[in-house]
């Protein structure tokens, strides 16, 4: 999509991660709402420094793990008394407690399934192209570097206005992030 | 600075869906072969040393499957005819036809005429002709419309999942003992006339190992 | 949790011995920790000794690999198991593998869960060591079935048979078990690895290895969104594990605590079985982690106190395991069975009683020496103890399967197990293709969790109040 | 499987049958030259070369990897075309996939047994006793079972050679007839005759026509393991040969004098049915017979006797004069001191029944001892009642030691000019003092009518194939005499031909077999309509009448002083308890039945007493089958044979079992075991002196089944409760004997799940270890039954032999004299079997009538089943054993010829799959089949377990516990009745009786 804008966003570099939180709630303050932080590992408090407060990512765990758990004892319970009931050893078919260790297994299974599918997929990886990568520094962040981003689909968004207030809070540098 | 062209989003989206996709897609794949005549041989002809027609035989000549299968009710094997059987007929009538010659050549030097087998069920499946038929159980349930056949060949899969479907409802299939050789019997009220049958012939559903495994 | 520095007031205060050595040492900033680690990956020539090592392990995986075809050609009776013993190395390795591979999970998980700081330079290896523990562990019971080529009967599918699994049986279990243990494992290490991939992705100078781990990185890029998320999902999948790792084993050990021998029949194998699966995988961890931390300088990261701590782990599930060898006395006598108490006398006085003696030496009375903190605190003597630790488990799996088999309740049919060259060789076999795929680990893959090194820096602290 | 069979075997029929009897015999001639044949086979039975998964064995490894996975679960996805073979012309008592019965007899060593064999579409496939012949009763012994192998053995000789070369039988007869013409010339002189001893009344009659043209020729007969002993001993005491007969079932009291009466020689079948039929102790039954036995090796007899006394075989006549002198029998003697208690207490049992006793000799024991016993038997007026005399059931009952001492001498003086040998072995089994082969060679017309080209065929410059006893028409006298004809059940697969064919030739008269025995039968025969009687005979099996009358004998002639004893260390010579005198050497399910009380297989030892093996300084605990190897100097000849030490063997006492270590036996035979032959001598055949011992510092790896068998495995918790013995006294105060713990009672019955419950049949199984002699025909039966494969020496030491039902032995008491049991174990077909829920792919699964079901085709190879069978009953297929030909290692049993003898209603098992005891589920189904058809029950005794049938004792019973009028339910009923390792709550469905021991008051135990 061509949105209205030129660029994506505008990015600030910063060296210590305080600077980076301290001027996430500046803008948040300021009354930015579309913007993201980008830092070599999780930061305290910086999402919501961003404006991102819960994650549904436990919901859909929970989800997987029931699924795993009855769908696990249903195919027991279904092979041994629907589908095919044998005399196994003079047990009776529906054996529960034989039942129980892999009705933990897939419980367990589909529950990080989710965790990790639903971790990515809420984060919309993969995603091996995002124009913050057009910003040579950029590869920094994944070393020693913070950089605040600002998106130009930010209602308050403007090229200069946004420009000079990053430039305010005295990053290394301020950034365009073309698209 | 940019590794990958914005293609490459799509890309790799797509590729997960697509693994997913061809991993089921093979999976189907695989069990649908399994069950495929190509591999359990159903409806092929094999080629055979003389074209017997069981249609000619019996709906054209209304001959007993009895006549040649003589231990079906007996044996566990129902019994493929000697030569002499051809011959009891074939010594009077097409004696000198080319497509007997086999026949007669076989009862002349008295070499067995070598028919391809078509029911050929595993060696560790042990299956019994006679107890079948006591039960109730019709050539044609199995063997499909034999008399419609211009030359022989398997009708059902003989796959284990098919044996299970009737011993497991046995009602569904049994019939009167005295249809059992009729080969157009087509039961007209099964759902009464089944459980019926059942209980009057003491059919069981066994579907223990043993029953056919040993 | 304690800080990494102490104050130098605390250090003139309080006896050297008792202040704890950092988890990492001093004078490390984000740069130098990205740097060093990475650069195992990324800069450094493949030395020599690389080479010399792979070639060495590869000449051990074709050993599996003809091991493994004379199997399946000539049939499973190459190998010396027979009736009664039907089970002999085949399983023993399975569970000696399987238990190695507890460490990894375990630390990652439990210590995570536990907010043990330490863990993080050492949980990135040993999930390592945990997958590919649990690969070849997988290969024995594949192998050890008399027709392999339908051990895919076990899984559960539709099929033209409309048979199952028999969902009862131990074997049945340990297939979901171990699937999923190795499944979950595997996530687990590739969703810690995804930021430090990018980190490799950012930092490597070659275009193709670029590609190939900013394939795999998926795009990461560090957003405080996606941290969230991810660090949310890591918990989960932490807490996921925890008893996953207990239950494996568990699992295991239900092969024979469900059976009737004598021997096999005891309710207290799970626990048992558990903590010896801890106890040897923390050996396996310490008897490859401290050569590697040597031949790359890794002693910053993994210091002392990473040593000392898995040294104590291993005295304590060391003394957990003494104590179940006693119970497993204990109960035969108070049983007052015939059959338990002679499979005890068996173990102890019959034929395979050396496997005992030395099982004794190396799980209960070599651990003990780990009271001396000297001992603790010397890298060598801690890897001797190790790979002794190592035998012994192995020992133990041994003992419990043979000796237990061998001599059951009818005299008639007792008889006695030799292994033969096709069992020694597939073992041998899977060790070399443990290494292997270790050497191929460290050559190409961070073998320190860069990311959660950095948190580990004083300079990782948010202060808001200072923002604000 | 077998529907597929028959048709295939239909064709294979199908060729015997066309045309006239010449054509048919022709046509087989055919087919008999062994290249041809198993081509033929391979032809006609494709799909017998097809086992289970047999495309694994087949097709390259990873095209079937790929196969397997790529097909899901299809486990028949490599079917090949089959075709399928119908009858030209069909008989019309053949009903393709059911088979028939025919009564014949197998004849042994001068004695026969009624056999009925199992005939599928006219392929023998299985033996069974024949109830209406009295020497089976419907019983038979492990040598008659497996006789069905030899008949299809593929290193039988299939062609006449003339030196080694192959020949014709035109050839032979052409040759044969040019010495005859100039013999005749000279009345025959130079021209002899050797047999084994001869039992049919035919073969004798033309014996006696050749002789009769011939009157200087001699007729030589020699069994190394015959009834020689027993026939002199009459001769001793009667002044005639004669023909002892015993009836125990009417004896009370019987003492065995070295005699193994239960499980070998003539009768033996008959006399264990009689016998044990006075042991099976019941609530309504409280009483049993008693048996004394002395002997030196432990035998199936002695382990069942009440009271045993080992001692020296050459001590026994000593012992039977004083037992004599005690009973007042002229030629006694008094008892040594040690015995004289013993001795008394059993003279006065014997006096306390007089003419209900019976006191009988071992065959190896000299004439002497057996007059002595017949001298009691007379005194104590059991001659008539218990023991009864007829003319001998051999044809021309002659002293044999001396007659083939006599040949040996005349072969080496030239006096011979043609030995035509039928049957027998001589150059193998001949005293060694005879030189028996050096003599031969010096004969320039030689000729030899075996079924191997053995030892004695390859010195000889003719040799013919001879007919299998189920390939020809003869006739056989069974222990009383009574005659069976034995009739082919197919026709020769090797083109043998049979001893009435070669005599016809000499004789000149007809010279086919059958001709020759309707030609005899209808002169004896005094009925009306031949052809009716005839019929009658063929389809029962005896021919009515032919019973030998009863003689009634005094016992005259006095009994010749003692034979003076030296002492020292004896040597004692008897036959292989497993492959005879060494003609079922190439039989591999004998060469593989563990010996009743060592279990050794494969091989033979010299067996001595723990004390006499540390008295000779070889002392062994026979750990893992390691055993030092000795060498026998004796009388200047040599053997090196290992020691194995045997509880309860007298001291002093060395047992040698003749018949191993052939040279000419056969792909499966040849170099097994040691030639004890090598240093049995015609002067000593069965006892010798003065052997000397050499430890040669070496050791023999010897394949033992069962390296544990004593019972006192004692710990602190005390002993393992898993056979179960008691006193008829004990029995009369408490009829469960030992009763169950109050805490087996309390486990047997703990079950977390609700008890399955069993409506319809209930099949189980109850063993009376009392009526077991341990002697191992059920073991074969059930091999036989079962298409068990045979494994190998090899695979046998490291413990996987796979034989279904086995029988363990156990020893209970102090080594010098202690109490042995047997007790046969097969799956118990537990209700809450272990095995069953450990299995990960339901391959074992219960019946719904309770049988324990074991699905081969399904089955993975966990082996999780196996370890957790706490009988351990279930045998692994490590290889493919019943056809498996990989580097390194083949299938004993191979050859296509084995596959047509293959029973078609059990699926022949390939490598990797579990395998056990099925209760004969075969036979349980087809029965189940009839009976529904008929619209009935199935009638108890309608199925019988192959091991039940064989089983002479009758300690087996199979049938349905459910049905409260069963013989097995009624033995379920009895107090004693238990079941093994029932606290481990497995429910088995097989249960047995305790085994009772009847002692003497008088004797105190030990």
């Amino acid at each position: 999509m061509r949105p209205k804008y030129p660029t994506y966003g505008l990015m600030a570099e910063f060296d210590d991660v305080n600077a980076l939180v301290g001027a996430a709630n500046r803008c948040r303050e300021e009354g930015y709402t579309v913007m993201d932080a980008f830092t070599p590992f999780p930061v305290e408090g910086l999402s919501e420094a961003v404006g991102f407060h819960h994650s549904k990512l436990p919901l859909i765990v929970l989800g997987g793990g029931i699924v795993g758990g009855f769908g696990g004892f249903f195919m027991q319970w279904y092979a041994n008394v629907i589908s095919y009931p044998l005399n196994i050893g003079g047990k009776p078919f529906n054996s529960w407690p034989a039942f129980i260790p892999i009705t933990f297994e897939t419980t367990v299974l589909c529950a990080s399934f989710a965790a990790v599918l639903g971790m990515l997929a809420l984060n919309g990886l993969p995603m091996p192209y995002h124009p913050v990568f057009h910003v040579p520094r950029f590869a920094f962040a994944s070393r020693d570097q913070f950089f605040l981003l600002i998106e130009s689909r930010d209602p308050k968004f403007d090229v200069d206005k946004t420009r000079d207030f990053l430039q305010s809070m005295k990053p290394i540098e301020v950034a365009d992030v073309p698209w | 600075m940019q590794i990958f062209h914005r293609s490459t989003n799509t890309v790799a989206r797509a590729s997960i869906f697509g693994a997913l996709f061809f991993v089921g897609a093979a999976l189907w794949v695989a069990a649908m072969v399994n069950r495929s005549p190509y591999v359990t041989k159903q409806g092929t002809v094999e080629p055979q040393p003389v074209p017997f027609s069981h249609q000619h035989h019996v709906s054209g000549l209304g001959i007993d499957c009895r006549y040649c299968h003589t231990s079906v009710e007996t044996s566990t094997f129902a019994g493929i005819p000697p030569t002499s059987t051809c011959m009891n007929c074939h010594a009077q009538i097409w004696t000198n036809a080319e497509l007997l010659e086999p026949v007669r050549a076989s009862f002349r030097n008295g070499t067995p005429i070598r028919w391809t087998r078509v029911h050929n069920l595993p060696d560790y499946v042990h299956f019994n002709h006679s107890i079948h038929i006591s039960k109730g159980v019709g050539c044609s349930s199995c063997h499909g419309r034999v008399d419609k056949m211009q030359l022989m060949y398997q009708f059902s899969p003989l796959s284990m999942e098919w044996c299970l479907t009737c011993h497991r409802n046995p009602e569904k299939y049994v019939r009167p003992k005295s249809e059992i050789f009729n080969m157009a019997w087509a039961p007209a009220d099964q759902a009464t006339l089944g459980p019926q049958l059942v209980k009057e012939y003491h059919v069981r559903s066994v579907t223990n190992c043993s029953a056919c495994h040993y | 949790m304690d800080s990494p520095t102490p104050h130098a007031d605390v250090a003139a205060r309080v006896p050297d011995r008792f202040v704890p050595v950092p988890t990492l040492q001093p004078g490390h900033s984000f740069a130098s920790i990205t740097d060093q680690i990475s650069s195992i990956v990324l800069k450094r020539k493949t030395s020599i000794n690389w080479w010399i090592g792979l070639s060495l392990a590869f000449c051990l995986v074709l050993l599996m690999l003809y091991s493994i075809s004379a199997l399946l050609i000539l049939g499973i009776g190459i190998w010396g198991i027979n009736q009664p013993v039907a089970w002999g190395l085949d399983i023993t390795n399975f569970v000696w593998w399987i238990g190695i591979g507890h460490a990894g999970t375990l630390i990652s998980a439990i210590l995570l869960l536990l907010k043990q700081k330490w863990r993080t330079s050492i949980n990135r290896f040993a999930e390592a060591m945990t997958l590919f523990a649990v690969a070849c562990a997988g290969l024995f019971p594949l192998l050890h079935v008399g027709r392999p080529y339908f051990a895919y009967w076990l899984m559960p599918y539709p099929n033209s048979m409309l048979l199952w699994p028999q969902f009862r049986s131990p074997l049945a279990w340990d297939v979901f078990a171990v699937s999923t243990y190795a499944t979950v494992s595997f996530l687990f290490w590739f969703v810690g690895l995804i930021p430090d991939l990018a980190t490799l992705r950012d930092r490597s100078r070659s275009i193709i290895w670029r590609k190939v781990y900013g394939t795999l990185a998926m795009g990461w890029r560090g957003s405080a969104k996606h941290w969230h998320r991810y660090e949310t999902a890591y918990l989960l999948l932490a807490g996921l594990a925890t008893p996953l790792v207990v239950s494996v084993h568990t699992v295991v050990s239900f092969d024979f605590a469900t059976s009737v021998i004598p021997g096999w029949h005891t309710t207290f194998f799970p626990p048992y079985f558990v903590a010896g699966a801890i106890f040897s995988g923390f050996a396996m961890v310490l008897t490859l982690m401290i050569p590697v931390r040597k031949v790359f300088g890794l002693q910053d990261f993994v210091t002392m106190r990473h040593l000392e701590n898995m040294a104590k782990v291993l005295l304590a599930t060391g003394l957990i395991v003494a104590y179940a060898y006693s119970m497993e006395v204990f109960y035969a006598w108070y049983s007052t069975n015939t059959y338990e108490w002679y499979m005890i006398m068996n173990r102890m006085k019959g034929p395979y009683h050396l496997t005992y003696v030395f099982l004794i030496i190396c799980n209960i009375l070599t651990p003990q020496l780990l009271w001396v903190k000297r001992i603790r605190t010397t890298p060598i003597f801690l890897w001797i103890i190790a790979i002794v630790i190592n035998i012994g488990m192995w020992l133990e799996r041994f003992v419990i399967i043979v000796t237990s088999l061998h001599r059951d309740f009818l005299p008639s049919s007792w008889g006695m197990y030799y292994p033969t060259f096709w069992e020694w060789s597939l073992f041998i076999g899977t060790l070399g293709f443990f290494t292997f795929l270790l050497l191929l680990f460290i050559r190409f893959l961070p073998i320190i969790s860069i990311f959660e090194m950095r948190t580990l820096l004083p300079e990782a602290e948010a202060h808001h109040e200072e923002a604000r | 499987m077998s529907k597929q069979e028959h048709l295939d075997l239909a064709s294979f029929r199908a060729r015997l049958e066309h045309g006239d009897e010449n054509r048919f015999w022709r046509s087989l001639e055919e087919l008999s030259n062994d290249e041809a044949f198993d081509e033929f086979v391979k032809k006609e039975f494709p799909h017998e070369s097809q086992t289970l998964g047999e495309g694994v064995d087949r097709r390259d490894f990873l095209k079937l990897m790929s196969a397997s996975l790529a097909l899901g679960g299809l486990t028949a996805c490599t079917r090949p075309l089959q075709q399928i073979l119908p009858y030209v012309r069909q008989p019309e008592d053949v009903i393709p996939g059911k088979p028939l019965f025919f009564a014949t007899a197998m004849s042994l060593a001068g004695s026969s047994a009624g056999v009925l064999v199992e005939s599928h579409l006219n392929r023998p496939t299985r033996i069974e006793g024949n109830p209406d012949h009295p020497s089976s009763m419907g019983a038979t012994d492990a040598f008659m079972q497996a006789s069905i192998l030899s008949l299809y053995d593929p290193d039988r000789s299939q062609t006449v050679r003339y030196i080694g070369d192959p020949a014709t039988y035109g050839d032979f007869l052409g040759a044969l007839s040019q010495v005859l013409v100039q013999l005749r010339s000279k009345g025959g002189a130079g021209l002899r005759i050797l047999t084994e001893s001869i039992n049919s009344p035919t073969l004798g009659n033309q014996f006696q026509t050749l002789l009769s043209q011939y009157p200087k020729a001699v007729w030589h007969q020699y069994e190394a393991a015959g009834r020689e002993n027993v026939l002199e001993g009459t001769r001793l005491a009667f002044g005639a040969y004669v023909n002892p007969v015993y009836q125990f079932d009417k004896a009370d009291v019987v003492v065995s004098l070295d005699g193994d009466f239960l499980t070998q020689g003539s009768g033996h079948l008959r006399y264990a049915r009689d016998f044990m039929g006075r042991r099976k102790v019941r609530l309504d039954k409280q009483e049993m017979n008693r048996l004394y036995v002395v002997e030196s090796m432990l035998t199936g007899t002695g382990s069942v006797a009440d009271h045993r006394l080992p001692m020296r075989s050459a001590d026994v006549e000593s012992f039977a004069r004083a037992l004599a002198a005690q009973l007042g029998v002229s030629g006694g003697a008094p008892p040594s001191s040690s015995q004289a208690d013993f001795v008394a207490a059993v003279a006065r049992d014997l006096q306390a029944h007089r003419g209900k006793s019976i006191v009988v000799a071992g065959e190896h024991q000299p004439p002497v001892v057996h007059a002595i016993a017949f001298a009691i038997n007379g005194a104590l007026g059991n001659a008539g009642s218990t023991v009864y005399y007829t003319d001998p059931i051999e044809e021309s009952p002659i002293p044999q030691t001396e007659s083939m001492r006599q040949l040996a001498h005349d072969m080496e003086t030239g006096a011979v000019e043609a030995l035509i040998i039928i049957g027998g072995n001589p150059v193998f089994a001949a005293p060694a003092d005879l030189n028996f082969a050096h003599g031969l060679e010096r004969v320039p017309f030689r000729a030899h009518l075996s079924h191997y080209y053995d030892e004695t065929s390859a010195l000889c410059q003719w040799h013919v194939p001879r007919t299998h006893y189920l390939e020809e028409w003869s006739d056989a006298r069974a222990h009383d005499g009574t005659v069976s004809i034995v009739q082919p059940l197919i026709a020769p697969l090797y083109g043998g031909r049979s001893a009435h064919e070669l005599l016809g030739v000499m004789t000149g008269e007809a010279n086919e077999a059958y001709e020759v025995l309707r030609g005899y039968w209808r002169s004896k025969l005094q009925s009306l309509d031949f052809e009716k009687s005839w019929r009658k005979a063929l389809n029962d099996g005896v021919v009515a009448g032919s019973t030998l009358p009863v003689k009634a004998m005094a016992a005259g002639g006095t009994l010749p002083p003692p034979t003076q004893n030296p002492g020292g260390l004896e040597l004692v010579f008897k036959s292989d308890p497993t492959i005879f005198d060494g003609r079922f050497a190439n039989n591999a399910w004998l060469e593989e039945l563990p010996h009743p009380m060592t279990k050794l297989t494969w091989d033979n030892a010299a067996l001595v007493s723990p004390r006499t093996a540390a008295k000779l300084e070889m002392g062994t605990e026979n750990y893992n089958g390691v055993s030092p190897l000795a060498e026998i100097s004796y009388k200047g000849r040599t053997l090196q044979i290992p020691i194995w030490v045997v509880p309860g063997h007298a001291d002093d006492s060395v047992t040698l079992h003749f018949g191993r270590g052939r040279t000419r036996a056969g792909n499966v035979g040849t170099a097994k075991g040691f030639n004890v032959y090598a240093i049995r001598t015609s002067d000593a055949p069965s006892l010798g002196f003065g052997a000397a011992f050499g430890n040669l510092k070496e050791t023999r790896q010897l394949a033992c089944t069962q390296l544990h068998q004593s019972i006192d495995v004692k710990t602190l918790r005390g002993e393992r409760d898993i056979i179960r013995v008691g006193t008829i006294e004990q029995f009369r105060r408490d009829p469960s004997v030992v009763p169950e713990t109050e805490e087996n009672k309390v486990r047997s019955k703990e079950t977390f799940y609700p008890p399955f419950k069993y409506e319809g049949y209930a099949w189980g199984m109850s063993i009376d270890t009392n009526l077991c002699t341990g002697c191992g025909g059920c073991v074969i039966a059930c091999q036989s039954e079962n298409n068990i494969p045979v494994v190998g020496k090899d695979q046998v030491i490291i413990g996987r032999a796979m034989h279904w039902l086995r029988i363990d032995h156990y020893y209970r008491g102090r080594p010098e004299n202690p109490e042995s049991y047997h007790i046969p174990i097969l799956c118990m077909h537990c209700e809450n079997a272990p095995c069953e829920p450990v299995c990960p792919v339901e391959a074992t699964s219960h019946s719904p009538e309770g049988i324990n079901e074991m699905t081969y085709n399904r089955c993975v190879g966990t082996k999780y089943c196996a370890n957790n069978c706490p009988y351990k009953v279930r045998r692994f297929n490590w290889y493919s054993y019943s056809e498996y030909d990989i580097p390194g290692r083949q299938a004993i049993i191979k050859g296509e010829s084995f596959k047509a003898m293959r029973n078609p209603n059990v699926t022949v098992r390939s490598r990797g799959v579990m395998e056990k005891c099925s209760y004969c589920v075969q036979r349980v189904n087809a029965a189940r089949q009839e009976a529904e058809k008929g619209d009935r029950r199935i009638r108890d005794g309608e199925v019988v377990t192959a091991c039940q049938s064989a089983c002479p004792g009758e300690a087996i019973v199979f049938g349905d516990i459910n049905d409260k009028t069963s013989r097995v339910a009624a033995r379920k009923a009895q107090p004693a009745n238990y079941g093994l390792l029932t606290e481990l709550n497995t429910q088995p469905r097989t249960t047995y009786l305790p085994t009772l021991k009847n002692p003497n008051p008088e004797i105190k135990a030990g």
